[in-house]
């Protein structure tokens, strides 16, 4: 049935390894804004979350490095990274890989997506799990675009894939919600961690929430670099985000940029017809 | 030239428990697996987390090789900023640098703006 | 600039492993085809040679199989299978990092495709570039489509896949040449590997020559595996072929069921305008 | 139920020696890093080739498993039909028997065949 939710989030790994180096007030906004999304998405009562993100080289390598992956299996296991410099405790995390399959096999018929049978979530999907569904009691269903090695994945194809989720999403009789996750200008790991392009982000998330196809894969990767950094490549998860919202409109419920985050951080939300 | 041989060693010692034990053990027999320079060889041996900024590899890797080293995050950034001194920019890749006034006086400067507005 | 060459052929591991049980007649002639269309892919004075494979769990598992790879590196190594059993020495083969990444970079604009800097080629490969170009003079781009773990790649992405790689193809400089290998009808490694379906195989190989995009995309999975057994699977690499001929018509130049290699043994072109 | 696990660990040992050689110095230990059934674990410890090809492994892992194991072709074609014997039809994935003369008896009427045309 129809797409009951359909958002998009920050899942920078500063937001809970580094969390007491912010300044409170902000921090305090924006753990309360991921608290709030949260309990936006369990109002759509949904039977699964399909999370889009963009891995930083946890189970993708460029020996094999997929455009686009999705998970298929019935669990999965996350953070990868040490659980005590990203303060979130790694467990088994809830799949459903018939469910799963049957997305899988839709998406294809337009989108060629690479499946994994096993998946090692990143602070990338355990960042925002660890606000949006601490008793890890909703399914997953994974997936990633590829914004980290070149060749990288075009945004006009992420923008194909958010459309395809949606229509495999709409398919079947599950409530599913859709969450993207991702930075928007940063310089992650580099000797300018910290760096946000303010300006850049703003008129980004204005795209977005106008939900405005062309602005938002008009940019060429020369483009996002300079002005949005390696970590600005991560818009990918945004765009599918926007695509899969089938031209609703979107709703920024913070924004706020936070160095030791080193991103603006954000929530937001599509207002989609559910 | 052989950036792709550095980072598939790095990935492999940050996802593989059994390759970062052997790495330990035999390191010169783990790094033989690979096709490297002797620049290369020498910047993992060191390890020179600067010179291997320099030569490309990907932040999101090189982060974790450094951890591993015990190689805490202020001197992770200050070896990439030596690297630049030393070895001049980043020669291939993603992961070039762009001059940034820092976390703190980031901070400060957004705190001013704020109390402005 | 356009395609210089588009052909098909086999690659079943029999015909080099098993090569003296076969009828000694049907040997020859499938062998001296082989090298016909070796010498033809010559005469087109290519530049690098695509091999559109089926490979059998040598680079690509179900933990992240994608529905199309493509390998970008300057040399492979192949064949993964023991040298003694297959009888093909294993070697370095010579690849092209930059031309594969421009092709890359172009099929990626319609097609998902995963990119490998590394590749190790199994008897998909090995076994036609034995015939096709025994001297390994010739740079090799390797292209695989997921013919053996469900869900597979659909018929009608193989299509879009093979136009895509024409697409790649004709805009860069570079002089190309695209070979499809699999089999058609087969059950290999199961109690009923030696089985044929001729009458199958030669009426899809009609399909193929007459490039009957509609008749050759129309084929269920289910159906192929009724009536073309697992092995069949594989021809969505014909199919590739067909697309990247852009309407040419082919030649089936030789076929000749031979049990010991375990399928219909096939050498086909399209007779493109180079 | 676990045939994932079952044919990422017949996977891992087509693939790497490092794996092959743990599984012949250490075999307890390689198949406790898999969540298997105890009928896959019996299955694969044998090996129950047969068993093995009825819970759904793909031949074209399962056959360099059986090589692995020093089965010689024939042999591992018989062990696959024991198994549907034993056990009955292939549980899971796209490897079922159909039947099928064999191929001397092939070979023998496609001779026939064209001898007549
Ligand atoms: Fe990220
Ligand atoms: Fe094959």
């Amino acid at each position: 049935m129809p797409l009951v939710y359909c958002g998009a989030c920050s899942h920078a790994p500063g937001i809970t390894a580094r969390a007491e180096r912010a300044d409170t007030q902000a921090r305090q906004a924006l753990e309360s804004a991921f608290r709030r999304m949260g309990d936006d998405i369990r109002a759509t009562r949904p039977d699964a979350l399909i999370v889009v993100a963009a891995e930083h080289f946890a189970n993708f390598f460029m020996n094999n490095m997929p455009a686009f992956a999705m998970g298929m299996a019935d669990s999965y296991e996350g953070p990868i990274e040490d659980e005590a410099f990203l303060r979130i405790e790694r467990r088994r995390v809830p799949g459903n890989k018939a469910l799963s399959r049957k997305l899988i096999e839709g998406v294809m018929q337009t989108v060629d997506v690479a499946y994994a049978e096993e998946w090692k979530f990143d602070h990338g999907i355990s960042v925002p799990l660890h606000f949006l569904t601490p008793g890890y009691d909703l399914p997953i269903v994974p997936a990633n675009i590829n914004c980290q090695g070149p060749p990288l994945t075009p945004l006009k194809r992420a923008w194909a894939f958010g459309e395809a989720l949606r229509a495999a999403a709409d398919a079947v009789p599950e409530r599913l919600a859709l969450v993207a996750t991702g930075g928007i200008s940063h310089w992650p790991a580099t000797p300018d961690s910290g760096k946000i392009n303010e300006a850049w982000d703003r008129e980004f998330l204005a795209r977005w929430a106008a939900n405005d196809r062309a602005a938002l894969t008009s940019y060429s990767d020369a483009e996002i670099y300079r002005d949005g950094g390696q970590g600005g490549f991560e818009i990918r998860t945004f765009i599918a985000a926007a695509a899969a919202a089938k031209g609703a409109k979107g709703t920024i419920e913070f924004c706020e940029p936070i160095p030791i985050f080193a991103v603006s951080c954000t929530i937001a939300r599509m207002q989609i017809a559910a | 030239m052989s950036l792709y041989q550095v980072q598939k060693l790095i990935y492999q010692l940050n996802r593989d428990p059994r390759t970062r034990e052997r790495y330990a053990a035999e390191r010169d027999a783990v790094l033989a697996e690979h096709e490297l320079t002797d620049e290369e060889r020498r910047a993992l041996v060191e390890p020179d987390i600067g010179l291997l900024y320099v030569l490309g590899v990907n932040g999101q890797l090189l982060m974790h090789f450094a951890a591993l080293h015990k190689i805490e995050w202020n001197a992770y950034l200050e070896a990439m900023r030596q690297g630049l001194v030393r070895h001049g920019p980043v020669r291939e890749g993603v992961y070039a640098a762009t001059g940034y006034e820092g976390v703190e006086a980031h901070d400060a400067r957004l705190k001013r703006e704020r109390e402005i507005h």
